[in-house]
């Protein structure tokens, strides 16, 4: 029988896959969509605790609001990296670094 | 617990729904050729027959088919082999799947089971059809960007951008019908439908929503990629758009892909505006109620119209023969109908005569035969949406880009706003 | 049945993950990504959860990917652009083996929770009718914030897009 | 009584409403209208003489232990035991200094109306003057020690600003400042005892600094209290030599003459000064169980007394002789309550609060005459040119001097018989302390004569300019000196001792306050032996058991006085002034005429030194080196910790992310573990 538990340690395993990318790789883009990973994991745990926790639909509500920020991030990081590469033609992570002094 | 006959009966109406939206596609076809011909003041094709009988060019479909199939499927040099591959499936599959929730009559009742005449009865049917269709992008961004051409990558980015700009406003103006109907489950919608407004109208979301129709069937325009929005191709400005790599079967999944949209589009149109599988006046009780007489007067009717074409098939071809005729198998085409149709009007007044000394209808046969007359209605309206755009696309001409762009958001978008805050002002005002 | 198609989704969706991490071109990361999303939204079908599972359908992998996925096109970076700067063997290890630490981690956590509530869900659970009535009752705040934020990210992304600021 | 707070608040609305006239015109051409700004002015101080005029009539109607009006307005400090009330709180003792706060106070209102007529700042003067009657009300008023100090404070604050009145002359400032740091020093011993009295009271289970309660946890614990009574009186005293201007602290308040006239009369002659005699006998119950401290008081106040006469002879300008006098006054008062005879204390700052503030007021209508003059040698024949002012002036002078029967006469001799049978110290101290007093009275007379003669007879010594613009100060200054001289005569009759046939009414009217009655209640009961030697003194003052004895002495300090007057004539009538004594008595007035330089001493033991600490020591070593070395550390320390935090913004977003997931880690690890 599948139970919350299963749902958890999945979410849990696609969450780290996604800080994964997220510390791992350079190119913005992949970064971004693996902060849409994590945020999708998280999503998981939500609507498993809403099945199997408190049965009530509360995290389902969470997730529409993870979801709904997620557009908004998505929108707003995306508008942001072609921005950077329109001035400065890459979307290597490690080049954007005029903040360090 | 789901048992055998519950999944035959799922497999059944899927099977079905798809054969429904397949039967469809050469009907499509044909209707393509036959207006744009027709609209043209041309005869359009009428030579393709197999043993003289072309049914008005219709059978030219299986030449394409056979066509298609025979030629070489080209995969381009420096294209991206597994998207490229993949595109033109994804774009059919989804459309397909699409279909699932679309219902064509209403619940029937047998042996104490109740069949819902759609494959899937989600609660939130509609957004489901949204849903799928936004993946329906895929196909065409994946064949524009994987083909590795500046036209085929032009015309995914156009097409990517329009589809997401339209969804928008199709979205919204299914608004003002969840609204209206309390639901966005698409039996409710339907169902709602078939009560009467003011005493003689039928309660259609195009009465009720006549303002988010229109912005629904724009959309929904935009949404297939047919003009006046068929910008992703635009064969003028950027040859063929996304598919312009594509040949053989690949390029007819492209081609049905977008007849099949056309066919979800009218499906949903129908659907959620013109009261669906509805019989107009005519909700399903009384439909049962007084099957007996429908079956006689379909029986009858259809006996009458089979007979009569009948006698038009023999007419024309008797003026074949005295015109001379194409001196082949061509010639008897007429006759060969004819005698056909003589053989099912004959059937079915036979049937009619039958029903005339039978007693009253068994409950499951009552119920078939409304069953039978939704299905007829809703295949009706949808095929006739099939027409429009088909019509549609034979009479205008097609936006720019920017004027595109320009109608979605700066006008469509406002308007569906609008179209959502009227719509709650009249039911606050009639109090439900 | 069930636990084949938990499987059989988590697989996808895990597997999904990783390639998504893992391969060079972001476009078929982005593919990769959809397939794990698409498999999530079969994994939230599951838990009865039909709304939010349309919701991932038409939000993440119809918009915000399709979104992603546009970028990528629009830019249409050229092979030695989309070319990663080779990463440190130790890189990789350390930061593999942190993730593997925090998942194990995270596992221990979550493996301390006891569901409560293993009953089948009522009726209507999950539909679009109780978690629309759920927003605006008690989540009505947040959702005025939530639509307020869009608003403002709207704004924003015309702002930033503009050529000329 | 719901009316007590009355008193002090109407001069605050006062000081507020002049305060906010004055920042009104502060940036304008023209100042205020001053007769609207005198009317508030001096109403507001009216109007509390005259709520005070009505609670001493209903006063008077009540028992005398019954004789305590109260109210608390809310409570002002609670801190875990310590709650403190702003509560007001007046007794018979209160009610004398009530009268002579507001009623002196209102008189030198109004004439303050004529004598700062065109001033800038007329405004913001009365805005100071009702916040110095608000200040001083509240310290007549308090019920406790920290709403007392309050007062002391404020008074002291407003004695600053007013000294500094004109601020734009340096040497006024200078003035300000020395009289406010004196007066801290004597602040730090005030509130070092407050805080041993509360230590006390804390320890006996009922931490309180209610003087009340304070008098009645002294009588039921009196051995707690005498243990610290010696202490704690002597930093009391320490406090009050600060405010009323004793040995070794009284420097300040010659300078203080730097402040207007009315200043003068009013703060450094009638009532602020009086302040530390009025605490000492407000605390009378702790000085009657510290017999040391007593006798400390009254040496020191003795001291004080003929020191200051002693520079009173030598000086020129007419406000300074009076300041010594009033240095000298005060140290009899000191000499008073230091032997335990409050009454006669509080006697003799009642009637010295009229004659000092007459001379004043006199003074200051002399300097006005001559447009700011006050050197006395520049005057002289001014009688013939103010007659008002030259017979109100003469009046107090015989006040002062303690001429029969002046007020003087009456609350000085009781002073001198108190001290004569008083039991403080050894059997030789009081008969000593006699001898400094009487020899002080001649020498009053004497410098006060000189004055007087120098100022309105002698040689006519004033200038061409001044004799042109010299005039009769107007009815508004002079009416004010008309009713301060005849109180100077009258109010004597309040204390006729009973060898003279009266029945000395001030003393009755306190004894419920220095004989163990509070509110009805007869605390006396079981007094300790220590608490009755100012009884004693009292009652051997009032009895009168040796009628002889007392007329004997009260004969011989006349005749003292009317020497001193004498002499003075002689010398500056008849005599050939000063000239004449400055040569006969050379490098010994030299020393007088210059202070004893005190100043010079206190400049070269104290300030000098205090200079070179504060310098050398606190501003090279201890702030530049100790305080400033470690803020620069800090931030040294800071920067180097940033450089080296600097290491890890690297600006790669990556190892941003890197952290936070190390982060997150541990916090699993919290949960786990």
């Amino acid at each position: 029988m599948i139970g919350l538990h299963h749902y958890l340690y999945l979410s849990a395993i696609l969450f780290f896959i996604g800080a994964f990318g997220v510390l791992f790789r350079r190119n913005l883009l992949v970064i971004l969509m693996s902060i849409e990973l994590m945020l999708n994991a998280v999503n998981l745990s939500f609507i498993a605790f809403s099945r199997y926790g408190t049965a009530t639909m509360d995290g389902h509500v969470a997730a529409f609001f993870v979801m709904a920020l997620a557009a908004a991030e998505a929108g707003i990081g995306l508008a942001i990296l072609v921005m950077l590469f329109r001035n400065r033609t890459t979307v290597q992570a490690d080049d954007m670094t005029l903040m360090r002094d | 617990m789901v048992d055998w006959i519950d999944f035959a009966i799922i497999g059944g109406k899927a099977v079905f729904i798809w054969g429904f939206a397949l039967t469809l596609l050469p009907v499509l076809i044909w209707f393509e050729r036959k207006g744009a011909a027709f609209i043209q003041d041309r005869a359009g094709p009428n030579r393709a027959a197999i043993l003289g009988i072309r049914l008005a060019g219709f059978i030219h479909n299986i030449a394409d088919v056979v066509k298609l199939l025979m030629k070489e499927m080209m995969i381009p040099p420096h294209v991206n082999r597994v998207f490229f591959m993949i595109a033109p499936v994804l774009g059919f599959t989804f459309i397909l799947t699409a279909f699932a929730v679309i219902p064509w009559a209403d619940t029937l009742n047998v042996g104490g089971r109740e069949i819902t005449m759609q494959v899937a009865n989600l609660n939130s049917g509609v957004l489901f059809i949204l849903a799928i269709t936004s993946l329906n992008v895929y196909g065409i961004i994946l064949a524009g960007w994987s083909s590795n051409n500046k036209f085929a990558l032009l015309g995914g980015l156009r097409s990517t951008a329009q589809m997401i700009s339209y969804e928008i406003p199709l979205g919204l103006a299914l608004v003002g019908v969840f609204m209206v109907y309390g639901s966005a489950q698409l039996n409710e919608i339907v169902r709602g439908q078939g009560e009467l407004l003011f005493g003689f109208l039928p309660k259609w979301g195009l009465f009720v929503q006549p303002l988010g129709a229109l912005l629904f069937i724009t959309a929904a325009f935009a949404e297939t990629n047919r003009n006046p929005f068929d910008l992703p191709e635009g064969e003028s400005e950027i040859v063929a758009g996304y598919h312009v790599e594509y040949s053989g079967m690949r390029f007819a999944l492209f081609y049905m892909g977008e007849y099949v949209a056309i066919v979800l589009a009218s499906a949903m149109i129908t659907t959620l505006y013109f009261g669906g599988w509805q019989v107009p006046y005519f909700p399903t009780e009384k439909i049962i109620a007084s099957a007996d007489s429908w079956l006689k007067v379909m029986l009858g009717v259809g006996g009458v119209g089979a007979l009569a074409f009948a006698a038009l098939m023999l007419f024309w071809a008797r003026r074949m023969k005295i015109g001379g005729g194409f001196g082949d198998l061509r010639d008897k085409e007429g006759i060969i109908l004819g005698v056909a149709h003589i053989a099912i009007g004959g059937a079915m007044l036979f049937f009619f005569w039958k029903t005339l000394s039978m007693g009253p209808l068994p409950d499951w046969g009552a119920r078939t035969v409304a069953v039978v007359a939704q299905i007829t209605s809703f295949a009706l309206k949808t095929i006739f949406w099939c027409w429009v755009f088909i019509w549609v696309r034979w009479s205008l001409p097609r936006f720019r880009y920017d004027q595109l762009m320009r109608l979605g958001w700066k006008q469509m978008i406002p308007l569906a706003f609008v179209n959502i805050f009227i719509t709650g002002l009249v039911m606050l005002w009639m109090d439900r | 049945m069930q636990a084949a198609f938990f499987y059989l989704l988590a697989t996808l969706a895990v597997a999904g993950g990783v390639m998504m991490v893992s391969v060079r071109n972001p476009l078929s990361g982005a593919f990769a990504l959809i397939l794990s999303l698409c498999s999530l939204a079969g994994l939230f079908a599951m838990l009865n959860a039909e709304f939010i599972f349309i919701l991932q359908v038409l939000v993440y992998a119809g918009a915000i990917m399709v979104l992603i996925i546009f970028t990528i096109m629009l830019l249409n970076l050229r092979k030695e652009e989309l070319q990663e700067a080779p990463v440190g063997w130790l890189r990789l290890l350390l930061t593999a083996t942190l993730c593997a630490v925090g998942a194990f981690g995270a596992i221990q956590v979550f493996g301390t929770i006891e569901p409560n509530a293993a009953t089948t869900p009522m009726e209507g659970f999950g539909n679009m009718e109780g978690v629309g009535r759920l927003m605006l009752s008690n989540w009505v705040y947040p959702f005025e914030v939530v639509s307020l934020i869009l608003l403002v990210a709207v704004v924003g992304v015309v702002l930033l897009a503009k050529k000329v600021i | 009584m719901n009316l007590l707070w009355l008193i002090p608040f109407a001069p605050l609305v006062g000081a507020a409403l002049n305060g906010l006239v004055a920042l009104g015109y502060a940036k304008r051409e023209h100042g205020p209208n001053e007769r609207l700004v005198a009317l508030i002015g001096c109403g507001a101080s009216l109007f509390s003489f005259a709520v005070v005029v009505k609670l001493f009539v209903q006063m008077r109607a009540l028992a005398p232990e019954a004789r305590v009006f109260e109210q608390s307005l809310f409570t002002w400090i609670a801190a875990g035991p310590v709650r403190v009330e702003w509560a007001y709180w007046v007794d018979a003792l209160s009610m004398v200094m009530l009268l002579v706060v507001t009623g002196i106070g209102s008189l030198i209102h109004i004439y303050s109306a004529g004598y700062m007529h065109g001033d800038r700042g007329f405004a913001r003067f009365f805005s100071y003057l009702n916040l110095f009657m608000f200040a001083m009300l509240t310290l007549v008023m308090a019920k406790n020690l920290p709403l007392l100090f309050v007062g002391w404070e404020g008074v002291g604050l407003c004695s600053y600003l007013l000294i500094g009145f004109w601020y734009k002359d340096l040497a006024n400032a200078a003035a300000g400042k020395k009289a406010f740091i004196v007066n801290r020093i004597g602040d730090f011993a005030f509130l070092l005892g407050m805080f041993f009295l509360f230590v006390t009271s804390l320890k006996l289970g009922n931490p309180t600094l209610d003087v009340p309660t304070l008098r009645q946890l002294a009588f039921v614990h009196n051995d707690a209290f005498a243990t610290i009574a010696t202490v704690a009186c002597v930093l009391l005293f320490v406090g009050a030599c600060g405010k009323s201007a004793q040995i070794p602290l009284y420097v300040w308040l010659p300078d203080a003459m730097a402040g207007p006239t009315p200043v003068s009369a009013l703060i450094h002659a009638a009532t602020m000064v009086t302040a530390g005699v009025y605490m000492i006998a407000r605390l009378n119950f702790l000085y009657d169980l510290a017999p040391q401290a007593g006798a400390v008081v009254a040496i020191i106040g003795a001291a004080t007394a003929i020191f200051a006469a002693t520079i009173g002879f030598a000086q020129r300008d007419i406000k300074k002789v009076l300041a010594y006098s009033t240095v000298s006054q005060l140290g009899y008062m000191f000499l008073a309550v230091g032997v335990g005879a409050y009454a006669a204390g509080i006697f003799h700052l009642l009637t010295h609060a009229f004659f000092k503030a007459c001379l004043f007021l006199g003074a200051g209508s002399v300097i006005h005459g001559l447009s700011g003059e006050q050197d006395m040698f520049k005057m002289g024949q001014l009688r013939h040119h103010m007659k008002t002012t030259w017979l109100t002036f003469l009046i107090s002078s015989l006040a002062i001097a303690g001429i029969f029967p002046l007020a003087g006469f009456f609350s000085k001799d009781e002073i001198l018989w108190s001290v004569f049978n008083a039991r403080v110290g050894p059997e030789w101290l009081p008969r000593l302390l006699w001898t400094i007093g009487l020899v002080t009275a001649g020498m009053t007379a004497f410098y006060v004569f000189r004055a007087v003669f120098l100022t309105f007879h002698g040689k006519d010594n004033v200038s061409h300019d001044a004799k042109h613009h010299l005039h009769e100060s107007p009815p508004v200054m002079t009416i004010p000196l008309i009713v301060l001289a005849a109180g100077a005569v009258i109010v004597g009759f309040l204390g006729v001792p009973a060898a003279l046939g009266g029945n000395n009414a001030i003393h009755h009217w306190l004894e419920p306050v220095f004989a163990g009655h509070v509110g009805g209640h007869d605390l006396g009961v079981g007094l300790a032996p220590a608490v009755q030697s100012g009884a004693v003194a009292f009652a051997a003052a009032t009895e009168g058991h040796n009628t002889d004895l007392e007329m004997l002495l009260m004969g011989i300090s006349v005749l003292v006085a009317t020497a001193g007057i004498l002499l003075a004539h002689a010398i500056y009538v008849r005599g050939g002034g000063a000239s004449a004594m400055t040569r006969s008595l050379g490098p010994i007035y030299t020393l007088v005429a210059n202070k004893f330089y005190v100043d010079e001493l206190y400049e070269h033991a104290i300030v000098r030194p205090g200079y070179a600490i504060a310098d050398k020591l606190m501003y090279r070593v201890i702030d530049s080196g100790i305080i400033e070395g470690i803020v620069n550390g800090l931030g040294i320390t800071a920067r180097l910790f940033g450089a080296g935090a600097r290491l890890l913004q690297s600006g790669v977003v990556r190892t941003y992310a890197f952290f936070m997931l190390i982060g997150f880690l541990y916090l699993v690890y919290e949960l786990v573990r």
